[in-house]
């Protein structure tokens, strides 16, 4: 499939405040292939292909879109040159509908809303995205929205597409139709670039692969020429000495006291009719697409969201039913919930790792602590920063200069300080380096050998059978089947949580 | 009885219309509109003259001036931005106005595009450091309301005096301030055709898509594409133009340069574009949300002051009912798509009688057998969903897929498949012209064209919008069987009007004629709705006259003929009712009889629950959708009927082992071709004593 | 690498200095102890103000119904005295006023989610409503006997420093020790910081915000009383001018950020600082007031295009709807 | 014309009354007064409307209370529309009084601009329009009020006065620059000035009405001439910061305030008692009040039309000074009853 090179870079340096986030890299791109992009979290993949979209403009470096020289310096000027870009960061206008969301951006002078909106049906469902085309997008469920964001893409006929992690959200039905996408675009002479965190759906899906490792390109090569363990191994620069999933569990804890009941639970519209329990000193993993409603199941239980007001069902948190409101009083109560998107409400970003893990404290600890005590706020800081091996110059550092890993880890401390009965991990592992997720789950499984309970929520599912005791797997707003992870296999979720 | 007041009740109380008209955008604006009318009937009670000509025109002059502020805001705030200036700019562009007339002498024309040139450059000020400089809105116009109105005390020192000397009296500037066209004030007219142009502009045109979308999320725009800066600043200068057209209007009908003109007004108008529903942080709002808000706020603070009410009062009962509005209308946003989620399923009265018994050894026509057991099996999971299945002239094979595809298994023996065209969607109704181009209703997607060398082209994918459904009815949703008359007219059935594609079920849930069959014409190329109001429509057969077509009604259970041209045209005759299960495609057969498929049988539980639209609303409200009760799609039957209505025969696969479900059935040259929607295969099924030569279109029309 | 990065508070405290240096250097009479205590007790009461309105910033909101809280309570002190009330129970009742009202705003933007400009705007309309309405017989409520003692509040000097820099001072002093020492500080910050984080840490959130709302009510009703002792009145029509304007400019100039968590009472002083220094220094000069004004916007317009070059915000970093 | 006839009625009248008076001074003790009951009926059941700038000041609450006693037993009807300082709203009040058509508009203009267009409208329409205290641009009917250039003049004299043998250094707080009240007593000021050009004005600043502005300016102008001999205010509602920096800095009695004001007790008479002010020239609300009612029935009971008669009845100005502050201001609350 190679043709001549339509896109290339070489040298192509971005720095951020002095730090660069891509240095030296020189990559081709040719007509009518699909290359993709592998390397870790905050190796570089993200801004390389922002050059390209124009979203970012190189420090340094030569880029060449159909061998003349080209640096565009917004998105438009990118795709005046032909190239598109998904974003991975929804770059969906939540307030629009999905037919104008479709066009935004090559629409007309004087748009006739029916007509956009045939339009965009006739386009979505052409593609077999079932989107009704009048929808607001902002209230629209993640895969969804991911659709639109493709289709839209695909319907600016470029000649260059970046999709950055575009299957994360899809389901294996919906991944399929994007794959067959692909390939069609590719049979038209579309060059495809392809960012994925699933190695295997890069390697059957991509011609060619590039392995970027720390802003630098390590390798490129056709994607025959790889497998797993070559990639891995490109990608972290070195043999992973102990794999991380694919151990097959051979004991698996046993059950303390029921700490969890949840029945019934309702809540418009991500979770119906939810009914679970947990146990303490085990791990109970929650398997689930994106989607599912097992994130708001947990944070109903945990306070952060409200369940509905009629019918909504019942909490029973060691055996008294509870109902919260407001997360705090479920943080007394002994609920920890370490949320999935660690940016939103995750970490206070202006305040240091100590001070962070302080505020956790004083939240949960109030008596006696009207007045601040530095001292006390350095402590527990250097205290639980060791305890979990956070990486800074020091506890003073802020958490927004850190790596994904560390940020994660001191919101785990944030937690943990405050003595939970029952963790919620959502997500524990998401966007956090090969390294850190080790760390990360060598502590959830601490934590519930000393008897804590424990919830890991994930739809990575070699996450899940590597952690859990437990496996329950949510579909459509409720947990549909259970499983002792001594007799699951990936087959037997997968297939739970799609049928 | 008690049934017959629930057939009655949901028979003629529209509670579909509740859903539908609350998932209308417009419905956001509810709360401020109600408030108006609630404000304005409680003032037209308590005072007397409130509704007279006059008053009126007087509160529409400065409703219209203080609405032309507002429209700019409502922009400013749309884009993601605020502009605490406009008070300032308001004294300065009445400055400019009443300058450039009386101490200057300009002629009006003049004047008053100077005035709105001065605005547009104030703005554009606001513009340039907001836009382009990225300073923050809130803090960069509060700074801009101090220079400016400095700058206007100023000027009046300078010039009140030769301002307040001179009385301007031309009839054109006299018509600006106080003029009327058939008792509507000028500015009102100027006011309704700005705001006519403004929401066409917020919700048509690309310069307001972009707008929008820049306050929806600044980062996707600019992804998108969308000149981020330039129409940031673009919406400031627009701000200020408007701003200066309000100006305009009160410099003509008060002739006024005083030291507070404006003073406080960006207070008013930012209330009135919050209370009319523009959130601040940008990407929502309309021009009715702006006009309302400015409404509310003119005629509580107008009529409180005609009652005599002091200023203390007037502040309190303004501010009470500004927060009351506010805590209401944000619990309806918060809620309005739970709402709409809980009340759009809308079930009805559907009663059938007793199905006619289908039990082995009960006889009748339509007793089960296992006839169907023999069926040769085509494509045997190569397939998927293949709703419905047609031959050519050629006895070729061809099927629809979920996967959008129409795929084509070549004589003689259909072990060979190729994907014959792409289109998307999902195929569903299929039929041949006398040009051999295979005419197919896609659901949700409408109906298209496949020319015989493979190329697709879309025929139709809109009717005629009718003009009492609240739902925009004009989009096709589920397009779902049609056939071709001998003039050239496509008829096919259009399933739902209520529900999307991949939400039919909800349909059967809810037995509403939600459904109708719609024409296409493929001598003009027109689309029109021909009937509507039908149950679950689905296959459509030409009859035998040519004159008329045979239409299922799936969850009516009964089969309809309906007359489009000559004696009879336009009368509907029901063909068979009540029968024991779900009909869906009909289809000719070799002797002038139909095809009909049963896609599932009734049973006495969905039956009796037909009957209590409560039951089902309830369960409607209180169960998640996988847990509902559906019409049971499983064990059909291919049954033969003739015109009068009377069942011939029935062919079962009575466990379903071998063809599991039919949803259509095609005879062609001796055999039964079967598709369902549910296979992976398709069926085929040697008829005994049937016309071994017979081949559809070769009957209808002759051998090309 | 180590590229001059100045903050805007760091701008703010150049310009400050700048004109300081400016007006000492030229202008007769600027530089001196006696016009330097009545620079600062000119702005004394705005910088109170300023302290209440940078509680409630940090915490992400924005209070307009401060000058209200300044003006109808202390008013209603005055009256009460006015009409033969003892000066305790006044100063009560009083204080009862400004906490309810306090309670009011916050319940209204923590429980009732009602945005914080929008609520704050109409909740002042209403005090300012019902001051008129039904508190003030009219709008400049005199001095009485019976308010003796309290105007040391207001007037005179303790050691050679007139009292109301002292009041200034000591309100700098106890909201820096609030927000910097005492737990509920910490959770302003965090609050500001990070909202939804604060949420799940299980910070009682909406509490703390009516406790922001309460405060700023409260510094408000004490600024009230400084400035009610200080010119011997209490003109409520306060209301209607342009001040709370002035408020939010010493705050957001200063250096706090109305996307909350980023500041702290020495933003206020040095906001503070520049606009006393302006006005003094243009009074000194008699530039009329319309041309001190516009003075004063164009300085305060330049501080800000500073800011931005220095501190430049693009499409990529740019916050949704930070206005 | 109007005149024959109302002489001719009057002579009809006369000639009634005449062949009646004997059998009536038979009956009934007393004369009847000829014309009382034409004036009454005049005036019985007429709406007079007041648009004051704000209710709650001592001006239009001395007004409206004045007003208010005076009119209400004839049997008019007596309404308040109360723009509370906005000049929009105060517009919008007289247009729509316009289409109610009271028989009289009474009106405190904002500025002299706003109504002038609308009191023209109204005066056509057949509404007699009576300004207070601040004239428009437009002649109506009738304004009372004070001379703002004489109140300028006489407080100006005062400070020269008492600067004698002094610094001779004086400093003028204007009201808002835009305001014509506070423009044309600065020209009243001047016009004094001019003759005195011994005198040195230190500083000429507007406080915008606004007593804590005036404190700061003043603060400010003292700290730079501690030697100040006078200063000139332009309202007492406002000058309270100007004699509170002047207490302040300890100069009381040693500068000289002078400014201007309603007349209120607690406005005026106590402040000037208590020392803060100097001179406050009074233009005493309840006489305006009695002035405007006069004018009212005057107008109605005359016959005239709106625009026939144009007239002005500027107040005679009050000096309050420490020697008549026991008597010279009128009580608020007392006015109320």
């Amino acid at each position: 499939m190679s043709g001549e090179d339509i896109l290339t870079l070489s040298r192509a340096t971005k720095l951020y405040g002095g730090n660069p986030a891509i240095e030296n890299v020189d990559f081709t791109l040719r007509r009518g292939e699909i290359h993709g992009l592998v390397g870790e979290n905050g190796a570089g993949k993200s801004t390389l292909t922002k050059v390209m979209a124009g979203v970012v403009t190189l420090t340094s470096g030569v880029m060449t879109i159909d061998g003349s020289e080209a640096s565009p310096k917004t998105p438009l000027e990118a795709r005046h040159l032909g190239v598109a870009m998904v974003f991975q960061e929804n770059s969906l206008v939540p307030t629009m509908t999905v037919g104008q969301n479709l066009f935004l951006g090559q629409e007309r002078f004087y748009n006739r809303l029916r007509g956009v909106y045939i339009a965009a049906q006739q386009f979505l469902q052409s593609l077999n995205f079932d989107v009704p085309p009048t929808t607001i997008v902002g209230t629209l469920g993640a895969a969804k929205k991911q659709m639109v964001e493709i289709a839209r893409a695909v319907l600016h006929r470029a000649k260059i597409i970046i999709f950055d992690e575009p299957t994360a959200t899809l389901t294996p039905e919906e991944k399929k139709y994007f794959f067959d996408l692909v390939r069609d675009l590719r049979k038209r002479g579309v060059s495809v670039v392809f960012i994925s965190h699933a190695l295997e759906e890069a390697l059957t899906l991509a011609d060619r692969i590039t392995v970027l490792r720390d802003g630098r390109n390590v390798v490129t090569d056709d994607a025959a020429k790889f497998d797993r363990a070559r990639i891995v191994r490109a990608m972290v620069g070195r043999d992973l000495s102990h794999t991380l999933y694919g151990v097959r569990k051979t004991a698996v804890r046993k059950a303390g006291a029921r700490v969890l009941v949840v029945q019934n639970l309702k809540m418009a519209p991500a979770v119906k009719n939810n009914s679970l329990s947990v146990f303490a000193g085990q791990i109970t993993g929650v398997f689930g697409l994106v989607g599912a409603g097992r994130t708001e199941t947990f944070k109903v239980v945990a306070g952060v969201l409200k369940r509905d007001f009629f019918h909504g069902g019942e909490i029973i948190l060691n055996d008294r039913p509870v109902r919260f409101r407001v997360p705090a009083p479920g943080v007394r109560a002994g609920i920890a919930y370490i949320t999935e998107d660690r940016k939103v409400e995750g970490f206070f970003e202006t305040a240091s790792i100590a001070w962070n893990i302080y505020l956790g404290l004083l939240a949960k600890f109030p008596r006696g602590r009207a007045l601040l005590s530095k001292r006390e706020g350095m402590e527990v800081g250097a205290k639980w920063t060791e305890k979990l091996k956070v990486r800074a110059i020091s506890n003073q550092a802020r958490v927004v200069e850190l790596s994904g890993g560390n940020q994660q880890k001191v919101v785990i401390a944030k937690s943990l300080v405050q003595e939970p009965k029952l963790v919620i991990f959502d997500e524990p592992t998401r966007g956090v380096d090969v390294g850190a997720i080790v760390e990360i789950h060598e502590l959830i499984n601490r934590l519930a050998d000393e008897g804590t309970a424990v919830v890991v929520i994930s739809s990575y599912l070699p996450e899940i059978m590597a952690l859990s005791d437990r496996i329950l797997v949510s579909r459509q707003g409720k947990v549909v089947e259970e499983f002792s992870a001594l007799e699951a296999t990936e087959e037997k979720i997968m297939y739970a949580a799609i049928h | 009885m008690r049934e017959t007041f629930t057939r009655w009740r949901y028979q003629y109380w529209p509670h579909h219309l509740l859903g539908e008209t609350l998932s209308k955008r417009w419905t956001e604006t509810a709360i401020p509109v109600i408030v108006l009318l609630i404000v304005g009937f409680v003032l037209s009670r308590t005072i007397d003259n409130f509704l007279s000509p006059t008053n009126l025109a007087d509160t529409a002059r400065q409703a219209s001036e203080i609405g032309f502020i507002g429209l700019g805001e409502a922009l400013v705030v749309i884009v993601g931005g605020i502009d605490l200036s406009v008070g300032s700019m308001f004294a300065l562009t009445d400055f400019c106005a009443l300058y450039t007339l009386n101490v200057l002498n300009w002629p009006v024309p003049a004047a008053a595009a100077a005035t709105i040139v001065c605005g547009a450059a104030l703005g554009a000020i606001n513009g340039f450091l907001i836009g382009y400089l990225k300073l923050r809105a809130f803090i960069t116009t509060l700074i801009t309301l101090i220079i400016y109105r400095s700058a206007f005390d100023l000027l009046i020192q300078r010039y009140s005096n030769q301002i307040a000397a001179a009385f301007p009296d031309f009839p054109s500037w006299n018509f600006l301030g106080g003029g009327d066209a058939l008792g509507v004030p000028s500015v009102a007219i100027a006011y309704l055709a700005v705001a006519i142009f403004g929401h066409l502009f917020l919700t048509r045109l690309r310069p307001g898509w972009h707008i929008t979308a820049i306050g929806g999320s600044r980062r996707s725009a600019y992804n998108s594409g969308v000149p981020v800066r330039r129409m940031i600043a673009l919406s400031y200068v627009a701000c200020g133009a408007l701003t200066a057209i309000g100006a305009l209007f009160f410099a003509a009908r008060l002739g006024t340069v005083g030291g507070d003109i404006g003073v406080g007004l960006e207070v008013i108008v930012l209330t009135a574009t919050v209370l009319g529903g523009i959130t601040l942080g940008g990407g929502k709002g309309s021009v009715t949300k702006s006009a309302v808000g400015v409404l509310i706020v003119l005629l509580i603070t107008n009529g409180l002051t005609t009652m005599n009410a002091r200023g203390g009062i007037n502040r309190m009962a303004l501010a009470s009912i500004l927060l009351v509005a506010a805590v209401i209308d944000i619990r309806w946003l918060k809620n309005r798509t739970r709402i709409i989620s809980k009340v759009y399923v809308a079930p009805t009265y559907h009663y059938l009688p007793p199905p006619p018994p289908t039990e082995v050894g009960m006889g009748g026509p339509f007793e089960q057998n296992d006839r169907l057991r023999e069926v040769d099996l085509i494509g045997l999971g190569r397939i998927e969903a293949p709703e419905d299945v047609i031959l050519d002239r050629n006895d070729n094979l061809y099927a629809g897929s979920r996967h959008g595809d129409v795929i084509r298994f070549l004589a003689p023996d259909y072990q060979q498949m190729e994907i014959f065209a792409h289109i998307g969607g999902q195929p569903l109704g299929m039929a041949f012209d006398r040009n051999d181009n295979l005419y197919i209703c896609i659901g949700g997607m409408g109906l298209y064209r496949i020319a015989p060398n493979g190329d697709v082209e879309k025929a139709t994918d809109e009717t005629n919008r009718s003009m009492t459904s609240v739902n925009d009815d004009s989009r096709l949703r589920l397009a779902d069987d049609l056939d071709i008359t001998d003039g050239g007219l496509v008829f096919f059935s259009e399933a739902t009007i209520r529900y999307e594609m991949d939400e039919w079920p909800i349909d059967g849930l809810e037995a509403r004629g939600n459904g109708r069959i719609i024409c296409y014409d493929t001598n003009t190329g027109k689309t029109h709705t021909a009937l509507r109001g039908l149950k679950f429509p689905n296959g459509v057969c030409v009859a035998s006259d040519g004159q008329s077509i045979l239409f299922a009604e799936t969850f009516g259970c009964s089969v309809k003929r309906y007359w489009f041209e000559g004696p009879k045209k336009g009368a509907i005759e029901v063909v068979m009712d009540n029968l024991p299960g779900y009909p869906d495609n009909i289809n000719l057969a070799s002797d002038g009889n139909y095809w009909l498929a049963l896609v599932g049988m009734r049973s006495p539980v969905l039956d009796l629950a037909w009957r209590m639209p409560g039951f089902r609303t309830r369960m409607a409200k209180r169960l998640p959708v996988d847990e509902w009760l559906f019409p049971n799609l499983n064990t059909g039957c291919v049954v033969k009927f003739n015109e009068r209505g009377e069942i011939l025969e029935s062919l079962w696969d009575f466990k379903g082992a071998n063809h599991p479900m039919i949803t259509s059935m095609r005879e062609h040259r001796g055999f039964l071709y079967l598709g369902g929607i549910a296979n992976n295969r398709i069926g085929r099924y040697r008829l005994d004593g049937a016309d071994p030569s017979f081949v559809q279109y070769d009957r209808r029309w002759g051998r090309a | 690498m180590k590229r001059m990065k100045l903050t805007q508070q760091e701008i703010v405290l150049a310009v400050f200095t700048a004109l300081f240096l400016a007006f000492a250097l030229f202008l007769p009479g600027f530089f001196t102890a006696a016009n330097m205590l009545s620079l600062l007790q000119n702005v004394a009461v705005l910088g109170i103000l300023g302290l209440a309105m940078a509680i409630v910033v940090l915490g992400r909101g924005i209070d307009i119904s401060l000058i209200a809280a300044l003006a109808v309570p202390p008013g209603l002190l005055l009256q009460m005295v006015q009409d033969g009330h003892s000066l305790f129970a006044s100063v009560a009742t009083a204080l009862l006023l400004s906490l309810a009202f306090g309670i009011v705003n916050g319940w209204l933007i923590a429980y009732a989610e009602v945005p914080s400009l929008f609520a704050t705007l109409a909740t002042g309309l209403f005090l300012a409503g019902v001051g008129q309405a039904s508190l003030f017989s009219i709008d400049v409520v005199q001095w009485s006997k019976g308010m003796e003692g309290f105007q040391n509040l207001g007037q005179g000097s303790i050691l050679g420093v007139p009292t109301p820099i002292i009041m200034f001072a000591i309100s700098c002093a106890a909201v820096a020790f609030f927000l910097r020492r005492t737990r509920w500080g910490a959770y302003i910050y965090a609050i500001g910081d990070n909202p939804n984080a604060a949420r799940v840490t299980g910070i009682p959130t909406r509490p703390i915000v009516v406790l922001q709302y309460v405060l700023a009510s409260l510094i408000g009703c004490f600024a009230g009383f400084v400035m009610a002792a200080s010119i011997n009145s209490m003109p409520t029509r306060i209301f209607n001018s342009t001040l709370i304007y002035d408020v939010i400019l010493v705050v957001v100039l200063g250096g706090i950020g109305l996307s909350g968590g980023r500041g702290g009472v020495v933003n206020v002083i040095i906001g503070t600082f520049l606009i006393g220094t302006l006005l003094n220094g243009m009074t000194i000069m008699d530039v009329p007031y319309a041309g001190q004004n516009l003075i004063k916007g164009v300085v305060l317009l330049l501080a800000v295009i500073t800011d931005s070059f220095l501190n430049p915000r693009n499409e990529e970093t740019a916050q949704q709807g930070d206005i | 014309m109007r005149l024959t006839d109302a002489i001719k009625a009057g002579a009809i009248a006369l000639g009634f009354l005449a062949g009646v008076t004997a059998d009536a001074l038979a009956e009934e003790p007393g004369l009847d007064e000829p014309f009382q009951k034409g004036f009454k009926e005049a005036l019985a059941g007429k709406a007079v409307a007041f648009v004051p700038v704000a209710m709650n000041i001592d001006l239009t609450e001395g007004w409206f209370a004045g007003l208010k006693k005076e009119l209400e037993p004839l049997g008019m009807k007596f309404e308040l529309r109360d723009p509370n300082w906005n000049t929009n709203a105060g517009a919008q009040a007289v247009t729509s009084l316009i289409s109610e058509k009271p028989a009289v508009i009474v009106a405190h203009n904002p500025d002299v601009q706003t109504y002038a267009k609308l009191f023209q409208r109204a005066e056509k329409e057949g509404i007699f329009i009576i300004q207070v205290n601040m004239g428009s641009a437009y002649r109506s009917a009738g304004l009372v009020g004070a001379n703002w250039i004489s109140v300028g003049e006489q407080e100006t004299e005062a400070v020269v006065k008492a600067c004698q043998g002094k610094s001779n250094k004086i400093a003028i707080v204007q009201g808002a620059l835009s305001a014509a009240a506070s423009a044309y007593q600065l020209r009243g000021v001047y016009n004094v000035l001019a003759k005195h050009p011994e005198i040195k004005v230190v500083s000429s600043q507007a406080a915008d009405w606004d007593a804590a502005k005036a404190k700061a300016i003043t603060q400010t102008v003292l700290k730079q001439n501690p030697d100040l001999c006078g200063v000139i205010g332009f309202w007492d509602g406002m000058d309270i910061g100007t004699a509170a920096a002047v207490k302040e800095a300890g100069l009381t009695g040693k500068v000289f305030v002078a400014t201007s004001g309603g007349g209120e007790q607690k406005a005026a008479c106590d402040l000037v008692k208590s020392g803060d002010f100097d001179l406050d020239l009074s233009y005493d609300v309840p006489t305006q009040a009695k002035q405007i009612a006069a004018l009212i029935k005057y107008l109605l009971s005359s016959g005239t039309k709106p625009g026939d008669t144009k007239g002005l009845a500027y107040s005679t100005l009050v000096h309050v000074t420490k020697d008549n502050a026991d008597k010279a201001c009128w009580k608020l609350s007392d006015l109320k009853q």
